[in-house]
């Protein structure tokens, strides 16, 4: 059987993905930032998982308003950055693995989940941030990837209690699979920013900090937590959040952190990455 | 009105709770329809051949879309807080906005009528507080704890 | 509040469209299929329901392999019949309700059906041959029209369990919308037919029968029929039955059988017609 | 083998047990993955623009494709059942025997290796029966009580 054994948590800010193509992540402004995610870095070099899920959002990029599907999973042997407005970013494409992603599709609808499967979609930054901001600059990404795509931009996104049950079924998904690869879960977004109206750059530093506390030790009263609670605290934007605990609800009951960083802000965003790998108890 | 220490959920049922958040366009069902075809027309400019005949003649591309007048005129003016009020999302109003050459800075200096100068003020000095920005009708009582704050 | 006060299970052979565009529905092969139901189009004439709900599934004209939903919901002012290779059908357009579809999509999410919504979409004859077969030819469709379109083209297809939860849950919706309109929601598609393969041709009346009984007073039982055994049973195109489960559920625990027709073949399937009241009970 | 009178139900995990069910091509996760590119080509001819320049010019046409070998000689000599077991879809191959003036009634004796007369003659004669063409497992039996049956 394939099995999660860590859980990533990490804002997708572009701007991150934006320095670090321009090579600015050196620069007085950035490296702040980059210096504290180094230990991720190296933790990552270290596990090397053969496989990472990552659950991101779309920002109208494969998906427009003419159909907004709530949960997508990517079954396509390669994904290619998506154009979002400026050229498409010059990262390398994204391998899929279609037999563990069509398992995990067929796994979740008979589970009851109502996947939308694709089997050919474009990558934005929601996607390729989280792997710069873990991997670096390779020349190509060394896992291969599975897309899980949320909307979070359409009002309404799927429960925080819906997101942290996906999770569970993606565990069972990827534990009924036939292989022994080690695969990661990323869950990405957040935390508190605000992007549009007069509360625009809104930061909650308090909020995202009991969040990441809450997220390891009090997943299930976390997914309790409404929208707009979310939107109120942590800025419409914010709500971006529930996709971590899609990340939690795939791991074990008990975690262990192993890296935490907060960075305020990247862009208009309150920056966080947490990396946590499952404990023994399950 | 003191801030809540833990999370209480909120119904989201009949009049929506989140109406009461300040400065914020929810894009939910109703402004979803209002602004599908500005929505779309910004969605457009994803592809390079559309950004060159938006660049080459920008009325004639804006003649392809069923837009309202007032949809158009915020376009045409960059009016990015009343495109919004039109029905505009945000993610679809920066693929405006990055035609133009914005970042989301550029775009919140534009919605919220400060330079970009001290909108990076205030985000490289943590941002926008949620203390007073919290609910509309805090910021309408009179003891007045929660009102207004703009960093 | 809105009310479901009907329920239609139909088939929705596009043969059966193509007859009646083409005049021939007075034909001798023809006739006695049209005369079978037109007890059901009298019904219809009398219960004048304002707005139809109508499940069914996309036959590879709006969507195809490259994005597969489970569950849609079309919110549009408007649907136009599909092209399905040989032009569009010559019926009238499908007038929408985006307020009740709104409603029900938010309402469904947050009760963590995990819908697509589409803002814009082709309605091929899964959706547009039911509304001939209950009103005939008129210029324009008497009723509003919300589309929810069931994927049954790929495997798997949501449970049985599933879709009748799902028309619990629209139940649901309709009921907390703030109008006093009628609704009738439909099933569409079966009964027993398979298009493919070397047992292309199957029929199974005998089945489709126990079925038809058993959506009538033991649905909870037949939410639990495998995927497996509708495709052996009643043929792998067959499987599109579990859409009249999401009609069932939306109805109430008792309902009153007001109308019930059969006919083999029409085109290559068991065709059934099925009208359901609700009764005082609930 | 008797006939089950009520529904029993069966795993859908493991070892599928559709794969038992004779004469059917279940399009599950590892069909779609071979047909994918066969069956977007099917898709493409629900454009009136591609029905022409497939009609003016089929090779050319079929060009556009990253068809296998296989599955190019099974559209262009419109082997239907090939179709199925190269990873077709009967509601994409549809489209290319709609192309081809077909209906469902043709497509399925073309499949089944039958005349068109013949296949319309079992349909209105209460179409193929479920006797004999249940199962797999039960058609190799040496009872033989299920095998296979054509109508
Ligand atoms: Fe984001
Ligand atoms: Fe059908």
């Amino acid at each position: 059987m394939a099995e999660i054994f860590a859980g990533i948590g990490t804002s997708h800010v572009p701007a991150v993905g934006a320095a670090m193509d321009a090579g600015k992540d050196r620069d007085p402004i950035w490296a702040p930032y980059f210096d504290k995610i180094e230990g991720a870095r190296n933790w990552m070099a270290e596990a090397k998982p053969d496989v990472c899920i990552i659950v991101y959002n779309d920002h109208a990029s494969a998906f427009s308003l003419e159909l907004i599907p709530t949960f997508v999973i990517g079954t396509a042997p390669s994904f290619v950055p998506a154009d979002e407005g400026f050229g498409r970013r010059q990262v390398p494409d994204v391998e899929g693995y279609p037999e563990l992603a069509w398992h995990m599709a067929e796994s979740l609808i008979l589970d009851e989940f109502d996947m939308t499967i694709a089997n050919q979609m474009d990558v934005d930054h929601g996607l390729t941030v989280p792997l710069s901001v873990m991997y670096g600059q390779p020349t190509t990404w060394p896992c291969r990837v599975i897309p899980i795509c949320v909307n979070v931009v359409q009002y309404p996104p799927p429960t925080g209690n819906r997101c942290f049950n996906l999770g569970r079924a993606i565990h069972r998904a990827v534990q009924s699979f036939h292989s022994d690869e080690r695969v990661a879960i990323f869950g990405t977004g957040g935390l508190s920013h605000q992007l549009q109206g007069e509360r625009a750059g809104l930061i909650n530093a308090e909020y995202d900090n009991a969040f990441l506390d809450r997220i390891v030790t009090e997943p299930e009263a976390q997914a309790k937590v409404t929208h707009t609670e979310y939107m109120r605290e942590a800025g419409s934007e914010g709500i971006e959040m529930v996709m971590w605990l899609v990340m939690r609800g795939a791991m074990n009951p008990v975690v262990k952190e192993v890296f935490r960083a907060t960075h305020i802000p990247t862009s208009n965003t309150s920056n966080g990455l947490l990396i946590l790998e499952n404990s023994a108890e399950r | 009105m003191s801030k809540p220490q833990s999370p209480t959920p909120e119904s989201d049922s009949a009049e929506p709770s989140y109406r009461d958040i300040p400065g914020t366009y929810v894009f939910d069902g109703a402004r979803c329809q209002r602004g599908y075809v500005l929505n779309m027309f910004c969605m457009s400019l994803t592809q390079e051949s559309n950004r060159d005949a938006f660049r080459s003649n920008p009325s004639d591309y804006l003649d392809q879309w069923d837009l309202t007048p007032d949809q158009r005129e915020s376009i045409e003016k960059r009016q990015w807080l009343r495109m919004l009020e039109l029905g505009g999302n945000v993610y679809y109003t920066f693929k405006l906005a990055a035609f133009d050459g914005m970042t989301f800075r550029h775009l919140a200096a534009g919605m919220t009528g400060v330079t970009i100068e001290e909108f990076a003020e205030m985000m490289t000095t943590g941002g926008r507080p949620i203390e007073g920005n919290r609910s509309r009708a805090a910021q309408r009582a009179p003891e007045g704890n929660e009102s207004p704050s703009h960093g």
